[in-house]
């Protein structure tokens, strides 16, 4: 199966509407992804990019403007999108096999549990197949989302925070791990991030998001050779771009969340 | 440590043996009428000679039959019930606030009616243990279902299910935890009513076999009787917990964390 | 905001309800009128509204009510008293745990209903069997939910209270009982739901003068369908009422529960 | 929250002190009697009746500051039993097998003196094809368990070469039984009259006019305890009582006439009792009748299961002192002959 996914996305706005008030929570989002690309969207609280990222998926319905797969308009959800939220969502009651062949339309096909073994190893989750969700840490159940989301070989993988939740070294080695999957899998991925580090490691393109209403600020591309190094003058003076917009742009610099 | 647990075992007996000194004492020595509470041996004796003459077993099987038929009946119907509401949201608008109204009036009030429309007969019996099985299993089932999480739903929103595959992946397993809980709630509660519709419209049953002995003034017969329901009444409840690990096993541990 | 508006409100929210409720009442009213089922069994809307005005006015209604909560009141305040007690005794002290609670859990299964027969040998048939048997009712819920309410109390603030170095009676006082009143008082809830059901099984099975069970079954033997029906009626509304009332009580007293969550 | 708590328990408590005080209070200097009966009758039947209506025990004890309680107990001769064991009652007047029961299951009671002419009727529902007792067979008898028209049963049963594990038995009482019989979920029954007279019932068998051993001989019992604690007080009762029979054996239809206030009709009183001679019926005495019927009902029951443990009655139930002492003292002791297990009288 061919992958594709070039998602463009042209004047999207978004509005919540509520008994009495109208919020804009985004306005006029224009973005253009192109297969195989690593973008971050990185920003503050509340500047709408999870809602960004769940209009993408098609968990979020009613924008004006567009947003484009391939050429085709979304509507609802589909398998031809990944997503991997912050919480892991396993369900408690599957294995880990099972979870991950959960996109699967015949999980017991041959095909299918070769899929679900391939995509075990790719996390590096092989001889837990039969494990329970509550029987694996943080970062190994994160990895098991990963999988579960990959399994249908969508042609874009929507990550909303996924290392939000693990402590700092786990992260490290999860940056990794998912450049490393991401390398192999040659998939386009959109990230959602609060942490400037992870975004630069990761990233062929950042995003950085203003607040209320959620715009698009400025897109800083991230033109190093990987794998990164954080210690290297580049990637400082990148680092002070991305967190210079903050403190511009920001109305109370007291709730940064970097 | 070994030593502590068996001491902490130990006291725990305390009391039933000083109770079961005392009642043995003062029954003997007439403190208390033996009329009122006979003495233990008494109760063996009279334990024994019901179990031996069949006259236990076939009240047992009665009652129990009649506890199986109503709590099928009603648990069933709840799950139905708690279900279509919990899915459908127009069932829920209509159907709810009547059944919110229903299940306050106790079962035990419609008696007289109940009596009226089915006679003292099986059906009365019947219909009375499933109303009674019907309410929690209802409520539970609706709850699980209700408080299946958001975020599994969006999960498989994602993935596309039709409804029939959500529901089992995702609805059933995650509503079995409250669904098993309404099924115990209701098998006690069937096993109750079982013992109250005997108490007031007989036939054969332990309750029956209580209400007779009471009015032969054979005050053992009541304490056997009282003792038999409280060990299978806690048997049944064992025995769904025991389901409930087998097949919850994912809930037990995830919670106990 | 205006009656009209709230009564607006009301309906909006309600609409769905409301139309069950009148379908229901529309069947009933049909099937009576074309008595497609005969009035002994099921008495019309309002042939039941006309007993509805009779036992208010001849005080029947007033008295059976009055009678019952009284009962009520009784056991439930000997059942919970007992069950509290127990229930911190037990909470607070290993001791008191391993010594009761082989005992009580072996009593907590015979089903309510079971006592019956045997209560009415020891207490006959008047007052005293009928408040032992509400107070036995009432008695578990309050014991568990103490105990457990205590038992739930955080390690980490008994803590606290120890680096302030508070004596036993405080620590009662300040910490464990107020750190397990939302418990408690949704054991008191409990309790008071099954100590209503209980005095209509106990009045059923005894009979004595006054009291709603008595009311109703006197009717149903007697062939009133329609005082019955009332009965039942009056029954349900206060369960209703007892279970929104402790309801409110419940929430108010664990509000600093949610919020700190 | 501290003060919701405080007005809670406040609360509690004296609803609690209010409620609860006249609840348990036990009373004294009460005199309670407890009968078998159905819808709270104000009376009972026989020379009973006669006693009650014209208050001869609250009359004697008036001066010394007795009160006399007499409770009609919905659930008949069982439910005196337990008044008695449980110490809400110190008299009690009924049935061979709630006595009998009773005093097997070690019931501390002795009887004072006889009360005899119980009659009944077994009923089927007007349009029943059962027309005779060899037809209970298979069916639905509503039994009032523990009374004395159980062990009627078992007897009439018995006389028809049937056994209670022929019928299937429905235990019900009172106004239920009336209930059952007329929607048809019982198919027989033992009954009163009335219930033929409203024509919701038809007879197939009665006990009017049969052998006296058919008939309801009850018994006038006290707690032993009672009578260790106030034997005075007994033989007193015992006397007016004495007293109360003798009056109404000699004025048979003052007596009916004051039994019609049981709810009964004076026709249907004439119908069960008429035919019999007030002194049989009005007859204190523990004679042959009394004593033979209930040694042959205790092997009846033991062998029916309704008693387990068999004893003598001459030892443990009868108590015949006060009543010869009280017979001498009015100079009764002729007033009623001795009868036999025939009812007939024994000539000296």
């Amino acid at each position: 199966m061919e992958r594709l996914g070039t998602l463009e996305v042209k004047n999207l706005s978004k509005k919540f509407r509520s008994r009495n008030d109208e919020l804009t929570v985004l306005n006029d989002i224009n973005l253009t992804v192109q297969p195989g690309e690593f973008i971050s969207i990185i920003g503050s609280s509340g500047c709408g990019k999870t809602t960004f990222l769940r209009l993408v998926v098609g968990l979020e319905k009613g924008y004006e403007g567009e947003i484009l797969l391939d050429g085709q308009r979304l509507n609802g959800p589909s398998l031809k999108r990944g997503v991997v939220f912050q919480d892991h969502r396993l369900l408690p009651w599957l294995s880990i096999e099972k979870n991950v062949g959960m996109g699967l339309k015949d999980a017991k096909s041959d095909e299918s549990r070769k899929a679900i073994q391939e995509h075990l190893e790719l996390v590096g989750l092989k001889g837990f197949e039969k494990h329970y969700p509550h029987q694996l840490s943080g970062g190994m159940s994160q990895r098991a989302a990963i999988a579960r989301a990959l399994v249908n070989r969508p042609g874009i993988l929507l990550l909303d925070e996924p290392l939000g939740a693990l402590d700092a070294l786990t992260r490290m080695y999860m940056h990794q791990e998912l450049e490393r999957i991401w390398k192999q899998e040659k998939i386009t991925m959109i990230m959602i991030t609060h942490d400037v580090d992870e975004a630069i490691v990761l990233s062929d393109k950042i995003v950085v998001m203003s607040s209320r209403p959620g715009t698009i600020k400025k897109i800083i591309p991230v033109p190093l050779a990987r794998p990164r190094d954080r210690a290297s003058y580049d990637f400082v003076k990148i680092k002070e771009e991305v967190l210079e917009e903050f403190q511009l742009h920001t109305e109370h610099p007291f709730t940064y969340t970097i | 440590m070994k030593i502590q647990l068996l001491k902490n075992k130990l006291t725990g007996l305390i009391i039933p043996l000083v109770l079961y000194v005392a009642w043995d004492l003062l029954s003997r020595y007439e403190l208390v009428p033996s009329t009122l509470m006979p003495p233990p041996k008494v109760l063996f004796e009279t334990w024994w000679v019901m179990q031996s003459s069949g006259e236990l077993l076939l009240n047992m099987k009665m009652s129990l039959l009649r506890v199986g038929a109503g709590f099928l009946v009603g648990a069933s119907s709840g799950f139905l019930l708690g279900t279509a509401m919990g899915l459908w949201k127009p069932v829920e608008q209509y159907l709810n606030p009547v059944f919110n109204f229903f299940r306050q009036v106790p079962v035990v009030a419609w008696i007289p009616f109940l009596l009226l429309w089915l006679g003292i007969d099986e059906w009365f019996k019947i219909v009375f243990i499933s109303c009674g099985a019907f309410i929690p299993m209802t409520l539970k089932t609706y709850d699980g279902i209700k408080n299946v999480p958001a975020s599994y739903l969006e999960v498989v929103r994602v993935f596309e299910y039709g409804w029939f595959r959500l529901l089992r992946t995702v609805i059933v397993p995650s509503a079995l935890p409250s669904i098993f809980t309404g099924l115990r709630l209701s098998l006690s509660e069937a096993w109750m009513l079982v013992i109250g519709a005997e108490l007031v419209a007989a036939g054969e049953g332990i309750g029956n076999v209580m209400v007779i002995a009471r009015r032969l003034f054979q005050t053992d017969v009541v304490l056997v009787g009282v003792i038999v329901i409280a060990i299978t009444g806690f048997a049944m409840d064992r025995l769904l917990g025991l389901l409930e690990t087998r097949f919850l096993g994912w809930h037990r541990t995830q919670n106990a964390q | 905001m205006s009656i009209t508006t709230n009564v607006a409100t009301f309906i909006r929210t309600r609409y769905h309800g409301l139309v069950s409720f009148l379908a229901l009442f529309i069947v009933w009213s049909a099937v009576s009128h074309y008595e497609l089922v005969s009035a002994e069994y099921l008495p019309s809307p309002p042939a039941v509204a006309k007993a509805f005005v009779k036992v208010i006015k001849s005080g029947q209604l007033g008295v059976s009510l009055g009678s019952s909560l009284v009962r009520i009141a009784e056991g439930f305040f000997i059942g919970t008293t007992l069950g509290f007690l127990f229930g911190v005794a037990m909470g607070v002290s290993a001791t008191a745990e391993r010594l009761f609670a082989p005992l009580f859990n072996a009593l907590r299964q015979v089903p309510i209903i079971g006592w019956i027969p045997l209560i009415i040998v020891w207490c006959g048939i008047n007052e005293p069997s009928k408040i032992s048997f509400i107070s036995i009712g009432a008695f578990f819920p309050i014991l568990l939910s103490t105990f457990e309410g205590i038992r739930s109390v955080s390690k980490s603030y008994l803590e606290v209270a120890q680096v302030f170095e508070y004596n036993r009676i405080k620590l009662l006082r300040k910490i464990v009982v107020p750190g397990a009143v939302p418990n408690i008082v949704s054991g008191i809830r409990l309790s008071m739901g099954t100590s209503w059901l209980l005095v209509v099984w106990a009045e059923i099975n005894t009979r004595s003068a006054y009291g709603i069970g008595d009311l109703l079954s006197s009717a149903g033997d007697g062939k009133k369908p329609d005082i019955a029906f009332v009965c039942i009626i009056v029954i349900g509304i206060v369960a209703f009422l007892i279970n929104e009332l402790f309801g409110h009580l419940e929430a108010r007293l664990s509000t600093w529960r949610k919020s700190y969550r | 929250m501290k003060k919701t708590i405080n007005i809670l328990l406040i609360l509690a408590l004296g609803v609690a002190v209010f409620g609860a005080t006249p609840g348990f209070a036990q009373p004294e200097k009460v005199i309670r009697i407890g009968f078998p009966g159905g819808s709270g009758r104000p009376l009972s039947a026989g020379g009973w009746g006669y006693v009650q209506a014209k208050n001869l025990f609250e009359e004697e004890f008036k001066k010394d500051g007795w009160t006399i309680e007499y409770n009609y107990i919905k659930t008949a001769g069982p439910g005196v039993n337990e008044g008695l064991a449980n110490n809400s009652l110190d008299f009690g007047s009924h049935g061979d097998l709630p006595v009998l029961s009773a005093r097997a299951g070690g019931l501390k009671i002795k009887a004072l003196a006889a009360v005899r002419g119980g009659t009944s009727h077994l009923l089927v529902p007007t349009n029943s094809n059962i027309r005779t007792i060899k037809d209970l067979k298979g069916k639905r008898v509503g039994v009032n368990v523990g009374t004395w028209t159980h062990a009627l049963l078992i007897k009439v049963l018995k006389d028809n070469g049937l056994t209670m594990k022929d019928i299937k038995v429905i235990n019900t009482s009172g106004t239920a039984f009336e209930t059952a019989l007329t929607t048809g979920d019982i198919d027989a029954g033992f009954g009163s009259l009335s219930l033929i007279r409203s024509g919701r019932a038809r007879e197939i068998w009665t006990t009017v006019g049969r052998h006296v051993r058919y008939q309801n001989t009850n018994t006038f019992v006290v707690r032993e305890e009672f009578l260790k604690k106030h034997p005075d007080i007994v033989k007193r009762l015992l006397k007016v009582y004495v007293k109360g029979l003798y009056l109404a054996s000699l004025n048979k239809n003052e007596t009916l006439k004051f039994n019609t206030r049981t709810g009964t009709a004076l026709a249907d009183l004439v119908t069960d009792n008429g035919g019999q001679s007030i002194k049989y019926l009005t007859s204190p005495k523990l004679d042959g009748q009394v004593t033979q019927q209930y040694k042959d009902s205790l092997v009846l029951f033991k062998d029916n299961g309704l008693i387990r443990k068999t004893f003598d009655p001459e030892k443990d139930l009868y108590e015949r002192k006060y009543l010869d002492e009280v017979l001498k003292e009015l100079k009764l002791e002729n007033h009623w002959p001795n009868y036999d297990i025939n009812g007939n009288p024994i000539k000296k």
